[in-house]
């Protein structure tokens, strides 16, 4: 009988895995945003399994709640279901392509295997520490405290970001046309 | 406050005013950008003042300092940002914040119609700046970041009216022309690190051996000679004043500021810090006060034949400089330091006046186009007499005692001569010639001025600083007053005691009141007379200089083109280099340098054109090979 | 039947509950929304079904259900029909995590309906009035009402039809854009209660200490009768808070996505039956939302004014040989219970007046138009968020001495 | 994985798995897609695998780094999102297609 | 019991009711009779012209971007905002008020430039 924290930790991965591939599958880019926003509320769960809840609720706003949309609202303004070719072509470089990536996640699983396999479970956190403020108050005092720098930096990232989307999005077609 | 704080103000007040006004450097509000930066500079004055005030009463202290960090430290050298103002420094920071605040103010009326006056007054308070690291710093190298520094405003400000192209040119002149100057310093400052293992005046000095070195190759000797190099090529010696007359191409404050009263001096300054040093090296000071003094003479009689109301008063200052070495050379340091102070006060006072002369004409320099001027412009005619009795020599005005204390020095020193002290002389009766020539075209006389310009006194803003500066160059030469008149003794003799060592170890000076009462008399009377002379030739009857230019004609067309020395240089040195360096281009680089690079050029073009494939811009395939290679990285380490 | 049963069982229950409390809330609102519109355009509105009208909604969700499906011709099926349903799920996952009264507990017992009907054992339990109680509630009730842009976008693209799609780009560019002012007039509450828990929220405003303001350690006591609410802290960041709640929601005067005028009726267009129906229940359940987030952030959520949280347990317990009378023989239960539904009317009460605001807005204010939109919402709202947000922190940074 | 009970007990090896099974999920996509705003979405979805590792560690060293570095994941990925986007809009006003071939172009 | 779960509970009754009520719904009104008219895209009674080439404002997307970018901006103001008492009760305030100070101005300098460099404006 799998406890709940366990039940939900395997519903919720199966959720993103399921999603996820949807997103590389799909020929429609449509469909795929919208396999990406369900494998992101997942993911988002997947956080709150960990007892990560204020992660989580950014989770859902700035990547369900804000870049999905944008996905979204890009592929509807530019109407894409005249893709051409989904996949690209070439056997070999496909080949060698799924090869490299097969390799790689034998790699990982082989290593957590060998690692982290025998260690033990996450011990049970300290009472009232699940699912209360504590946890968002520590993430804000290191936060402010020994990541300020960073933080800052991110905030100036942000505003050079605001500006360079704008400025590209003035940018009107390009110099050489390839009408291929 | 305490003195870190004071010193930390004084040095970057200045170099607040060049961000404030370098920041808005397009502004056209002179009086707004002027106000600022003379602000600033006379803020670093009263620092300055504070400072030195601890110099003197009851509880006097030799020495002020500040260090605020470490700046360089490898190896062997530890070169701290640390600052010193000692009995030295005091007087020169007092001179260079005092008159710089002085001559900031005068800028504010003279740049008054400019372009870019907020550039101008930016690049003044940079040069300011560089100036205080100058002399306040504790060791060598903040001495030559400093030396550096200024040598850079200078160039900028000479050229500041850069669309002239011969402006741009003089700026250039006085740019190379220092660089090799400062070569010789940084070569000086490395011997002195090879010989002492540090750069810091004190400890240099602490290190110093007691004997005095004999002959032309000792280190020591060396160092000092390569130290004077960089002095010729900042304050305009034999062979490297050349660029100074150039100078003049700039604004006239700037004349007034770096080119007369404060960076031109800055070898002297050097020497006289560095003073205990030279003292070990006698040839290295026969060096020094030969060259100073032949600077003097030539660059008088130049003086004697030019006709640019700013050219003259250049030559003067060469001239003063080569007194300022001469009194060093002959172990004078005091007499130096102390003609530098009073040529400060009363060259600026002469350059703000020409300053104003130039502003009244029009931007006329020529003093063929002047005379009688006295009558528009009372002011500057007053305070222009006063510097030209100071410059002449006149009791009690400053430059009296500070020459004749430099020509008393030569005379007496153990390291001077007869000879030194007759050309010295001759110098002076030159230098009362000129100027008295000088202002009898400008001022007297009867006036040549063209119809079309109605000259015009300064505004107040011009003519304050031109009092307070007559003030000065009248009473400043007191502090100096020698033994013989004053009844008791010299002042700043005392005041330089301790830093300032005697050249006894070559020999007793000469102690005898009625010879320096006598040389007193002979070199004050030559310059009456020279001036008279003038006055007779200029203003009594005008035709006589053209009958004698008629008769000493070569002698005349000599002088009047600087002895051809730019000629010379030219001739002799940049041509032939020009030449080589085309013959060099012409032949090897062609063809052997370019070749090799050409082969080579080929080699890495191949290369690139066979592995360019991979580089095909799809960018799938580099994501490819970044997870292939992340693959192969991961297998090597879990391997 | 284990704990985690019941505790499933009894979730399953609840939430059927809420949901359907709140899907039959809607017909409710429509008829007072036509009523109220109604009185103030001085008409009848529907009055002739059954009294006051009120069987209209019956009829009116009768005839919806017996509408002919319709599917538009290149439409996308998938988008199509899960645009209705994504409508309903976020106002319903938002709505269920604000609490509406105090969770009260069980004890172990047996139950039995009045006394002889057995309900079999059950453990002890704490029974919340609420779906599920996060503790940073507030960071995932904004993150799931964030989802609300899916339905409108799906619904427009899922119809291939210009003014659907333009309708649902122009709704979610709206809410996106007051999303921003709505988040950023939430710092200031949030740094005065300093918590992301509802309940927290709530017990700081309850109104057994009155309304005080500390300034440089010196604590002001407010009159009795201004409750201590949060607006009157943060009024400001109230305001801010209404005014971009009404354009979350898509109310006039912010419902651009349906301007009859301009398109036809925004990403709804080819929407027809019970589908369209099911769009409106998602509209007020986000009001409700809302109004709720409203009521609990500003005014005291569950709350009585005037009556502390004690005294009315107290009270309650008091008074429960009146209850006696409905003896469950577990008097505890019964008495928090009942404790907790006299919070739960409260609440009611608040999200009801704010609903009705939500109404009365509507039916007085017109429409913006979209450019005049957009500048309220970036130019306007979100600098004043801000200022609300420096203004509350430089507030507190002096007011507060440290301890 | 095997069957015996206790390895369904959920730890942090479990997470790891998942993570790295979504991150190569995501990184097939974007080496195989040709659309440029799918291959966008197969990168935030590499993200996400990472950021799944990030709290997992965290959770199980029960310090809160993991956290704040997921936070300023979330934030590059973001901005990531907002320029890969606008440069795609870019090239689709350009091209009238986001085929990640029609970046070849764009190499000087 | 995880309230997790229960959200997820909640999830999955709301979406069975959802699709349960689609389902009624269409299966309880009559069998749908299609006539070209009523296929057609409803724009008016015009007949719709659809081309590929969508011309639609990039207006949006652009406010979708500057959403998002301004979003987590204020996402980052949240554990500020909640944890701000505290720094102030340890004697913190100005150092906190000052590390988002900066973060704040950033912001400010961004929407400023957004403002002036009319992205945000819709009236053209």
């Amino acid at each position: 009988m799998l406890s709940s924290q366990d039940f939900l930790f395997y519903f919720l991965g199966a959720l993103s895995l399921i999603f996820g591939l949807g997103v590389v599958l799909y020929r429609n880019p449509i469909y795929s945003a919208l396999c990406l926003v369900i494998t992101m509320i997942s993911v988002a769960g997947i956080f709150a399994t960990l007892d990560a809840w204020f992660i989580a609720g950014v989770q859902l706003i700035v990547y369900a709640g804000a870049v999905t949309v944008l996905f979204v609202m890009v592929l509807m303004l530019f109407d894409l279901k005249h893709e051409m070719k989904t996949f690209s072509k070439g056997v070999i470089g496909n080949g060698v392509k799924l090869a490299s990536s097969g390799v790689l996640l034998g790699m990982f699983s082989t290593y957590i295997w060998a690692t982290y396999a025998t260690e033990p479970t996450f011990k049970p956190m300290a009472a009232g520490a699940t699912s209360s403020i504590k946890a968002t108050k520590d993430l804000a005092t290191s936060l402010f405290t020994s990541y300020l720098f960073a933080f800052e930096v991110i905030g100036l990232l942000l505003l050079v970001i605001a500006v360079g989307a704008v400025t590209l999005s003035r940018i009107t077609g390009g110099t050489h046309h390839h009408a291929d | 406050m305490n003195n870190q704080v004071l010193f930390a103000i004084l040095l970057l007040a200045p170099l607040v005013g060049f961000l404030i006004n370098g920041f808005r450097w397009k502004s056209h509000n002179a009086t707004l950008a002027g106000t600022i930066a003379t602000a600033m500079v006379f803020i670093s004055f009263l620092c300055s003042l504070g400072l030195v005030s601890q110099l003197f009463g009851a509880n006097a202290v030799p020495s002020v300092g500040a260090k605020f960090f470490d700046w360089i430290n490898v190896g062997g050298l530890q070169v701290p940002a640390a600052f010193v103002i000692d009995h030295i420094s005091a007087i020169m920071v007092l001179v260079v914040t005092g008159v710089g605040t002085l001559i900031h103010l005068f800028s504010v009326g003279y740049m008054s119609h400019d372009e870019r006056p907020a550039k101008y007054f930016a690049y003044l308070n940079l040069f300011l700046f560089n100036m205080l690291l100058l002399i306040l710093g504790e060791n060598l190298l903040l001495m030559f970041v400093g030396w550096e520094g200024v040598g850079l405003c200078s160039y900028l400000l000479i050229g500041f009216w850069f669309t002239d192209a011969d402006k741009a040119a003089a700026g250039m002149k006085a740019f190379i022309t220092n660089r090799i100057g400062d070569a010789g310093f940084l070569l000086g400052i490395f011997t002195l690190f090879f010989l002492f293992g540090t750069v810091s005046f004190s400890e240099i000095i602490a290190r110093l051996p007691n004997l005095a070195e004999v002959g032309w190759s000792g280190p020591i000797t060396l160092a000092c000679l390569f130290l004077f190099v960089g002095a010729t090529g900042k304050s305009a010696q034999i062979p490297l004043y050349v660029w100074l007359p150039d100078a003049m191409a700039g604004p006239t404050p700037v004349s007034a500021l770096i080119h007369a009263a404060t960076m031109v001096t800055a070898g002297v300054y050097m020497i006289v810090r560095l003073n205990p040093l030279f003292l070990l090296a006698p040839n290295a000071l026969h060096v020094v006060a030969t060259v100073g003094c032949a600077t003097a003479f030539f660059a008088a009689t130049i003086g004697l034949t030019q006709w640019d109301i700013k050219k003259i008063l250049a030559y003067s200052t060469v001239s003063q400089l080569g007194y300022m070495f001469l009194a060093c050379g002959v172990g004078a340091f005091g007499a130096g330091l102390f003609h530098v102070m009073t040529h400060a006060f009363f060259k600026a006072l002469m350059f703000l006046g020409s300053g104003s002369v130039i502003h009244a004409m029009h931007e006329e320099q020529d003093v063929r186009k002047m005379g009688g001027l006295r009558k528009y412009l009372p002011i500057t005619h007053a305070t222009f007499l006063i510097g030209w009795l100071a410059i002449i020599g006149i009791p009690p005005f400053a430059g009296f005692f500070s020459k004749d204390e430099i020509l008393w020095q030569s005379f007496s020193s153990p390291l001077g001569n007869k000879v030194l002290w007759i050309f010295g002389v001759a110098t002076a009766g030159l230098t009362s010639f000129y100027m008295t020539r000088l202002m009898c075209l400008t001022f007297w006389g009867k006036s040549r001025v063209s119809k079309d310009v109605h000259p015009h006194e300064a505004p107040a803003v011009m003519w304050i600083p031109l009092a307070v500066l007559a003030v000065l160059s009248t009473v400043g030469g007191w502090i100096g007053i020698p033994a013989v008149i004053g009844g008791g003794d010299n002042w700043l003799e005392r005041w330089f005691e301790g830093v300032i060592r005697e050249p006894s170890a070559f020999g007793e000076p000469i102690h005898s009141h009625t010879l320096e009462w006598s040389a007193m008399g002979i070199s004050l009377s030559l310059a009456v007379i020279m001036a008279t002379l003038a006055y007779t030739f200029y203003v009594s009857n005008p035709s006589l200089p053209g009958r004698l230019t008629q008769k000493f004609h070569g002698l005349y067309r000599l002088i009047y083109n600087k002895y051809f020395v730019d000629e010379f240089y030219f001739g002799s040195l940049i041509n032939p280099l020009v030449d080589a360096s085309k013959g060099l281009w012409a032949y090897v680089d062609v063809n052997f340098i370019d070749r090799t690079t050409y082969v080579i050029g080929d080699v890495v073009r191949g290369v690139g054109s066979t592995a360019k494939s991979i580089q095909n811009g799809n960018m799938q395939q580099y994501a490819m090979y970044i997870a292939l290679g992340l693959a192969v990285t991961m297998f090597l380490i879990l391997r | 039947m284990g704990k985690d049963g019941l505790e499933i069982t009894l979730n399953i229950v609840k939430m059927l509950v809420i949901f359907l409390v709140m899907v039959q809330l809607v017909p409710v609102l429509v008829w007072l929304e036509r009523r109220v519109s109604a009185f103030m355009q001085n008409r009848f509105g529907p009055n002739r079904v059954g009294p006051l009208g009120l069987i209209q909604l019956l009829a009116d969700a009768v005839k919806f259900l017996f509408k002919e499906p319709f599917f538009p011709e290149k439409g996308m099926a998938v988008m199509y029909y899960g645009a209705p349903i994504m409508a309903l799920i976020p106002g319903a996952l938002a709505l269920a995590a604000i609490p509406l009264g105090t969770p009260f507990h069980l004890e172990e017992a047996d139950w039995n309906l009045f006394g002889f009907i057995p309900l079999g054992h059950h453990p002890a339990y704490d029974f919340i009035l609420q779906g599920y109680d996060f503790g940073v509630g507030i960071v995932i009730v904004l993150g799931v009402s964030s989802l609300g842009a899916y339905s409108l976008l799906m619904a427009g693209w899922g119809s291939s039809n210009k003014y659907s799609l333009l309708g649902a780009l122009r709704a979610s560019a709206q809410m996106v854009s007051y999303e921003l002012a709505l988040g950023l007039s939430l710092v200031g509450i949030l740094m005065v209660f300093n918590t992301f828990s509802f309940y927290d929220i709530v017990a700081q405003q309850n109104p057994a200490n009155p309304l005080t303001f500390n300034f440089l350690g010196t604590v002001h006591t407010m009159p009795w009768w201004i409750p201590n609410w949060g607006i009157f802290y943060n009024p400001l960041g109230a305001l801010i808070f209404f005014c971009a709640s009404f354009a979350e929601t898509n109310r006039l005067p912010f419902d651009l996505p349906e301007a009859e005028g301009e398109l036809v009726a925004g990403f709804h267009t080819e929407y027809g039956g019970f589908a369209l129906l099911m769009f409106y229940i998602g509209e007020y359940g986000h009001m409700m939302v809302a109004s709720a987030l409203m009521a609990t952030f500003y005014f005291g959520g569950y709350t009585i004014p005037y009556v502390s949280n004690e005294a009315v347990a107290t009270f309650v317990s008091n008074t429960h040989h009146f209850l006696g009378a409905f003896d469950l023989s577990i008097h505890s239960n019964w008495a928090a219970f009942v404790t907790s539904l006299c919070f739960f009317v409260s609440m009611l009460v608040k999200i009801l007046f704010f609903l009705l605001i939500f109404i009365w807005v509507r039916w007085t204010l017109p429409r913006f138009r979209y450019d005049q939109l957009m500048d309220l919402g970036w130019k306007t709202m979100l600098p004043w968020a801000l200022f609300n947000t420096c203004l509350t922190a430089v507030w507190l940074a002096i007011s507060h001495k440290p301890v | 994985m095997p069957i015996n009970p206790a390895a369904w007990k959920v730890g942090l090896d479990h997470y790891l798995y998942l993570s790295s099974l979504l991150f190569v999920f995501g990184m097939l996509g974007v080496l195989m897609r040709r659309n440029v705003i799918v291959i966008l979405m197969c990168i935030e979805l590499m993200l996400n695998a990472v950021n799944i590792s990030f709290i997992a560690f965290s959770r199980y060293a029960e310090n809160v780094n993991g956290q704040v570095m997921v936070f300023f994941v979330m934030t590059i990925a973001a901005a990531e999102a907002a320029v890969g986007l606008a440069l795609a809009v870019t090239v689709f006003k350009k091209f009238r297609e986001v085929n990640i071939r029609f970046f070849e172009h764009l190499k000087g | 019991m995880s309230a997790l779960l229960a959200f997820l509970i909640f999830v999955g009754i709301l979406a069975a009711f959802g699709g349960f009520l689609i389902v009624l719904s269409s299966s309880l009104g009559p069998r749908p009779k299609p006539n070209p008219a009523k296929n057609m895209p409803y724009e008016s009674g015009v007949a719709g012209t659809e081309t590929n080439e969508s011309r639609i404002s990039v207006k949006f997307y652009l406010t979708a971007i500057l959403f998002i970018i301004f979003d987590i901006e204020i996402i980052f103001m949240y554990p500020w905002a909640v944890s701000f008492m505290d720094f102030v009760k340890s004697g913190q305030g100005m150092y906190i008020l000052g590390a988002m100070g900066i973060f704040i101005l950033l912001f400010v300098v961004g929407l400023i430039w957004e403002v002036k460099s009319k992205a945000l404006d819709w009236n053209n």
